[in-house]
């Protein structure tokens, strides 16, 4: 599976990246944010963390499809 | 309509259509830079939007508004880059016949932005260093709200 | 501040000196001229003011606010003589680094207003006749508020 | 006594005019409002109405001075 990964805030700080292609055997968005965290060093975890996946907030254990945009969404502070 | 801009918001009234403000109250938020925050002095705020799930989800946020609160109209416009102080970085307005529903809306509206709209806010000191803003509304679990 | 005038409202953001914009969330609200009330067909309205009172008044209801809300500033402008549809009647401004107590300062001010500033709304209808608005907020007894 | 008195709206259109100088022998603001009453077919009663004196707000019972101001207010429909 082939997805893309987007970065904000303290992930893209820690990912080094705002964005980036991401393949492996990962099922659902919670499976990917465990692959990811082998790759990087990222100072939140799972439950301070929303998922989108194509621009919508979806759970953590949905399933993702190929070439999905996936983010990991901190804790926001707009306003 | 929701707006997600890094110009200068509009003047609050021209995010509705000019029918839709002569409709008895119109309620009005805007959210300014502060100079100040935890004792700290702040000299700008930078804000960083996940653009595509912005506009989304401000555009869920006005609809479920709209259809909690009827009959209002509401509209909303947020900024992102990097912002002076006392620059809007976010701006809101309910308008309805009737001054309660105007206000419930607009509050809800801005409530909602708070705590759902993707954007970061990382605040510049006077001392040269920059950091990440804690947000108020912290959320835990897994599910969409 | 408040202020009462024949002529058009400033824009809201004017009542206040910008230094106190620059605290956090700002809060308007206005009231316009609707063109349909109670069903019939409004033309343009009229407002009656007794100045004297109105602007203590006015003043007074901005003091109470700005105690029982404090941090937060205020201010509010009425407009009196023939409106036409659309135009504001009536605009309040709170602003507080809170949002919280902006809001509730704005609320508690254009409802102060409404029940306590010594103006009178006289409609005008497409029929060519004309008639005092009764109030909401109809007051009994022999105390002051 | 004498007192000016000053009218609004409906009370405006009842004693058709403005404002009046008003001269007898009344005490209080009620006292006052039942002497207009004699003078005047007004709409509205005493419950519906608050009385200023000098620009303020004032209990019904408050005795009146040589040339004060006094409006009776009918219902306000400001905003």
């Amino acid at each position: 599976m082939n997805v893309r990964v987007r970065y904000f805030a303290q992930l893209r700080d820690a990912a080094g990246t705002g964005a980036e292609d991401v393949a492996g055997d990962f099922r659902t968005a919670a499976d990917l944010w465990t692959h990811l965290c082998a790759r990087h060093v990222f100072p939140l975890g799972a439950a301070d963390l929303r998922v989108s996946v194509n621009a919508k907030y979806v759970p953590f254990g949905t399933p993702l499809g190929e070439g999905d945009e996936v983010a990991f969404i901190p804790p926001v502070s707009g306003g | 309509m929701f707006r997600l801009q890094t110009d200068p918001l509009p003047a609050p009234a021209d995010l509705l259509p000019r029918a839709d403000l002569a409709c008895g109250g119109v309620v009005i938020f805007e959210g300014r830079v502060r100079d100040y925050n935890d004792g700290r002095a702040v000299t700008a705020l930078e804000y960083e939007a996940y653009e595509a799930l912005a506009l989304a989800e401000g555009e869920r946020i006005l609809a479920e508004a709209a259809a909690r609160f009827a009959p209002v109209r509401v509209a909303a416009a947020h900024r992102h880059g990097l912002l002076g102080l006392g620059e809007a970085a976010v701006v809101v307005i309910a308008a309805s016949a009737h001054r309660q529903e105007a206000f419930a809306a607009c509050r809800w509206v801005i409530d909602a932005i708070k705590e759902r709209l993707p954007v970061w806010k990382r605040e510049h000191y006077a001392d040269g260093t920059r950091a990440w803003v804690a947000c108020g509304c912290h959320h835990h679990g897994t599910e969409a709200p």
